[in-house]
């Protein structure tokens, strides 16, 4: 009983008193010892977040690793995964300030997650042939607003067909605006009803515990 | 410095290559930079993140923030999941990080969503344009209504809804299009700068060949 | 009949390579083709043309590597104009990587600037570097800079500085330029520098941001906003300052049109190829 | 000093009433009255997937780009998007799909891993489980180049897009398009929904995500909690006409939003 205690509810108090602090303290005007606490368990959060991220690199290190000794396909690529983390780590760890270092996240590291970025562009060129077709209504209405607000957008759209501005202006500012309105009310909806659920213990399943039917927790 | 800058330039110029390599599809160069690129941002996130904690936790202990034991203390609970039996203890970092970003969450989101949109849309109906807003914002809200069945006048609600919700879909698609050509032409304008077109023109060429021959040769799957 | 399977069917590669010639095309040898100025960025360039010579600007840099080659040409042309007018520039940024852009900007511009515009670094301009802690250090900021700035970018006390020897808090900009890049930054600026002290602000934006700040024009809380690299080639383009952004501007158009081809033709054939089944 | 902080009261009265609102329907279930609720599609899609990957001998996935769990907008819909992966890793462990979640965030990467191994082992098949295959690590930008490779390698059959999405939605949903996986897309950020509705066979939206991990779950206490956030938005919806109906008649009611 007391293991239970100890791995599945306290965690799950812990999870409802810490989140009920945060709400309180943002609605009642606190002494300041309270918010201090506050602003410490934020800054808990994100030092937490930075280890997580650490152990995420060793775990995928030890994978790569694995996949060498065991000389799986593809296992010399992953060579190249240890040789690059060797050396961005090492001389990263010196300094974060190091020249090398930065040379490496300008000119190799950030480089490449534009170029990936930016695959965003083709991928949207091929879906635009490929799923953007009037199939039914709803996709006929998805279609023609996309079509005005982008060439509403490209520089030499008004000068084609000038009407386009007003009329994708207009569904921007209205239509458009009223819509995400709704989905935004719902979201916060949905936000406080999972907030709910995870704080009186009904909903447990980031914690990896396997939901228990109908049973007092 | 001069030569370290067009190093840089040519360099990421190759790795740029590398990386639009993956439109063809799964082969051999974007492998490699796929784990090239796994590598060096593995490296830099380790290292970030090291000195993250060691400004933000380390330094404040021998400060005088005792408090921060804890925090390091959590952060090492994280880690006992690499020994199975001892996964559990990692529920206390996990409780904590969904604790307060929870709370946080829920706390925001009902004056800057719930009542921030609800406010918004308090208009005089002295306009078509403001009767649209209302009728499309009541009705996209009642378009995720759980408890009413999709039948009667709430099924010409729902239907109201779902195309105020098309449209808005629509317009945020075409917006998002135009920004994407953006950031294309970003890296291109880098790559065909004078000084290194003719590297990128090089880069191109290999991996052409490269690729080429292993296609013809079936040494590479080709997918279709 | 199969001909038109075979063109809805088509090999997405090829789309792919027809995309990278026609951006890279326009890059390579400018085209240029009309443009219509965006009633956002003719508002902003008119609110910048008509700070009166003589005052001092302040402006945000929040450009990093992924933003500047948008955002980047228009705070040139910014910088360039305030300087060519005569007003002085004071920049600061929220983020340590762009930092370094800012300065790239200020330089750019510099050497851009016609013989006899005065540009000396502490008088007629000063980077006043990264300052960390986000929107409460832009409070921070706007009530005494003197709090949060000890030494500008290039490690110069800010009181040796001849610029910001009367400068000390918001009161003393004329207007503030928020270059927010991606960084979402610019209601900073509308809270700590317009909210309280009435300067007015205008600023700049990655394209798909623009959306989330028509609110602030409408409400003339902004005063204006150059929207991604269409919003930089419009400053060009006003200014009579031909830039880079210019020619990525249409390139832009280059891809654009492509798009809406695609689209058109996807439809044709998916018609076509119905109304043959049918 | 006073007892709620300026601005903030309405706030925490909508507050107060949709959480009691959402209580006292849990209560009512935890004692056996169960609110009427429609069934939302995706419900059935789910089985239906990772049916097909078994039939097809193809693995499925589920991907759920951003999971930065240090900020409060992105831990609510990767904390509903853990829940819908409890219900999708029984189902592809009890029908025997090969089964790939790639995680980017490292506290993320820790609760997405439990959940699935226990998923696994609630099914009696915990050798299944491959603990650094089945869930795995990629550093937040990398995840882009190894899922494109691995999609066309692998040839995936079926994918799950759920939790806060960004760029990445229409990267993966055209490939995965492209080597004919069948896709259940959802998210709650207002940028970037348009790709998974447009390009996904089928798409749940904002809200929904949030309420598909509740119908999942076998708790009657958990999807009663929906009939309370309808309560929500009836609230809503009376403010936004009666406030509309009171301004065109002049009377100007914003003033309460700021008490």
């Amino acid at each position: 009983m007391s293991e239970r205690l100890i791995k599945l509810k306290i965690p799950i108090y812990l999870t409802t008193i810490l989140g009920i602090l945060m709400i309180i303290e943002f609605y009642f005007p606190m002494p300041e010892p309270i918010t201090n606490i506050n602003v410490t368990l934020r800054s808990f959060v994100t030092i937490v977040s930075a280890a997580g991220l650490i152990l995420g690199i060793i775990i995928l290190t030890i994978a790569h690793l694995r996949k060498i000794s065991k000389k799986e396909s593809g296992w010399y690529y992953s060579i190249i995964y240890l040789v690059g983390l060797v050396i961005t780590s090492a001389l990263g760890l010196t300094s974060v300030r190091n020249t090398t270092f930065l040379w490496i996240y300008n000119n190799m590291t950030a480089p490449i997650g534009v170029a990936l970025y930016s695959l965003t562009a083709f991928y949207i060129t091929s879906a635009a042939y490929r799923v953007f077709r009037a199939r039914n209504w709803n996709a006929a209405v998805l279609l023609v607003c996309a079509f005005i607000v982008f060439m509403m957008l490209i520089p030499v759209g008004a000068v084609i067909f000038p009407p386009v501005v007003p009329i994708g202006e207009w569904l921007r500012s209205y239509p458009s605006s009223a819509g995400f309105r709704g989905m935004i009310i719902g979201v916060s909806l949905g936000i406080i009803g999972l907030g709910v659920r995870v704080y009186t213990g009904r909903q447990k399943e980031h914690m990896g515990i396997r939901e228990e039917r109908m049973e007092a927790s | 410095m001069m030569d370290q800058m067009l190093l840089g330039l040519i360099v990421g110029s190759a790795v740029s290559i590398g990386a639009y390599s993956v439109l063809i599809g799964d082969n051999p160069i974007s492998k490699i930079t796929e784990n090239l690129y796994m590598g060096i941002l593995g490296g830099y996130i380790l290292a970030t993140n090291w000195d993250f904690i060691n400004k933000n936790a380390f330094t404040r202990i021998q400060g005088g923030q005792y408090i921060y034991v804890l925090a390091i203390i959590l952060s090492l609970m994280l880690f006992t999941r690499l020994k199975r039996e001892w996964i559990w203890v990692s529920r206390y970092p996990v409780a904590l990080t969904v604790g307060v970003g929870l709370g946080l969450a829920m706390r925001a989101t009902v004056i800057t969503d719930f009542l921030g949109q609800i406010k918004a849309t308090i208009l005089p109906l002295n306009s078509i344009n403001n009767l649209i807003m209302l009728i499309g914002t009541v009705t996209t809200t009642a378009y995720f209504l759980f408890t009413r069945e999709y039948k009667g006048t709430y099924k010409y609600i729902n239907q109201t809804g779902r195309l105020f919700l098309l449209v808005a879909f629509g317009v945020a698609y075409g917006q998002t299009v135009s920004f994407r050509y953006e950031l294309v032409i970003g890296r291109l304008v880098d790559m065909l700068r004078p000084e290194v077109a003719m590297y990128t023109y090089a880069f191109i060429f290999i991996v052409a060949i490269v690729l080429a021959i292993g296609y013809l040769t079936k040494k590479i799957t080709w997918y279709s | 009949m199969s001909m038109i399977k075979k063109l809805l069917d088509l090999d997405q590669r090829i789309i792919y390579l027809f995309l990278f010639l026609l951006l890279a095309f326009p890059i390579l040898h400018p085209v240029i083709l009309p443009m219509a100025v965006q009633d956002y960025s003719r508002q902003a360039f008119e609110f910048a043309d008509s700070i009166p010579e003589g005052s001092i600007v302040l402006i945000e840099g929040g450009i990093a590597a992924a933003t500047y080659p948008q955002c980047g040409p228009g705070m040139v042309a910014n910088i360039y104009h305030m300087l060519t007018k005569g007003v002085k520039i004071v920049c600061f940024s929220i983020g340590a990587e762009q930092q370094v852009w800012t300065q790239k900007a200020i330089d750019t511009a510099l050497k851009k600037l016609p013989p006899g515009v005065p540009a000396e670094n502490g008088v007629n301009w000063v980077n006043l570097g990264y300052i960390p802690g986000g929107e409460s250090a832009v409070a921070a900021f706007a009530n005494d800079i003197r709090s949060v700035v000890s030494k500008d970018y290039f490690g110069t006390p800010i009181d040796e500085i001849p610029l910001m020897k009367d400068v000390n808090d918001a009161t003393a900009f004329a207007a503030v330029f928020w270059w927010g890049g991606s960084e979402g930054s610019i209601p900073y600026g509308i809270r700590q520098f317009y909210g309280p002290f009435g300067i007015p602000i205008s600023g700049s934006c990655t394209t798909n941001e623009v959306p989330n700040y028509s609110p602030y024009i409408s409400a003339g809380q902004l005063k204006g906003l150059f929207g991604g690299v269409r919003g930089s080639a419009e400053y060009e383009y006003l200014l009579r300052l031909p830039g880079p952004a210019l020619g990525q501007a249409m390139a832009t158009n280059f891809g654009g049109l492509y798009w809406l081809t695609l689209v058109i033709l996807g439809n044709i054939f998916y018609f076509l190829q119905r109304r043959g089944e049918s | 000093m006073s007892v709620i902080v300026a601005g903030r009261a309405l706030g925490l009265v909508v507050l107060v009433i949709i959480v009691s609102a959402i209580l006292w329907f849990m209560m009512r279930a935890y004692s056996g009255k169960l609110p009427k609720l429609r069934r939302l599609p995706a419900v059935d899609i789910i089985d239906e997937i990772i049916g097909r990957c078994v039939e097809m001998g193809r693995p499925a996935w589920y991907l759920m780009d951003n999971v930065r769990m240090d900020t409060p907008s992105v831990l609510a819909p990767t904390v509903a998007a853990f829940q819908i992966l409890a219900y999708v890793a029984r189902s592809a462990a009890r029908l025997g799909a090969k089964f790939f979640v790639p995680v980017t965030q490292g506290v993320a990467y820790t609760i997405a891993n439990d959940i699935v191994e226990e998923a696994y082992r609630a099914e009696g098949k915990p050798e299944d489980f491959d603990p650094f295959g089945t869930v795995m690590y990629l550093p937040e930008g990398a995840d882009r180049m190894y899922i494109l490779n691995n999609m066309w390698s692998q040839q995936i059959a079926g994918a799950f897009l759920l939790g806060s999405w960004y760029h990445k939605a229409i990267i993966y949903t055209e490939n995965a398009a492209r080597v004919g996986a069948v896709m259940l897309g959802g998210t709650d950020t207002t940028h970037n929904i348009p790709f998974l509705v447009a390009v996904c066979d089928y798409s749940i939206i904002g809200e929904e995500l949030y309420a598909l991990g509740a119908y999942l779950s076998q708790d009657p206490t958990q999807s009663a909690s929906l009939a309370g956030q309808d309560i929500g938005k009836f609230i809503a919806i009376i403010m936004m006409v009666l406030g509309a109906i009171l301004a065109t008649l002049g009377i100007d009611i914003s003033s309460i939003f700021s008490i």
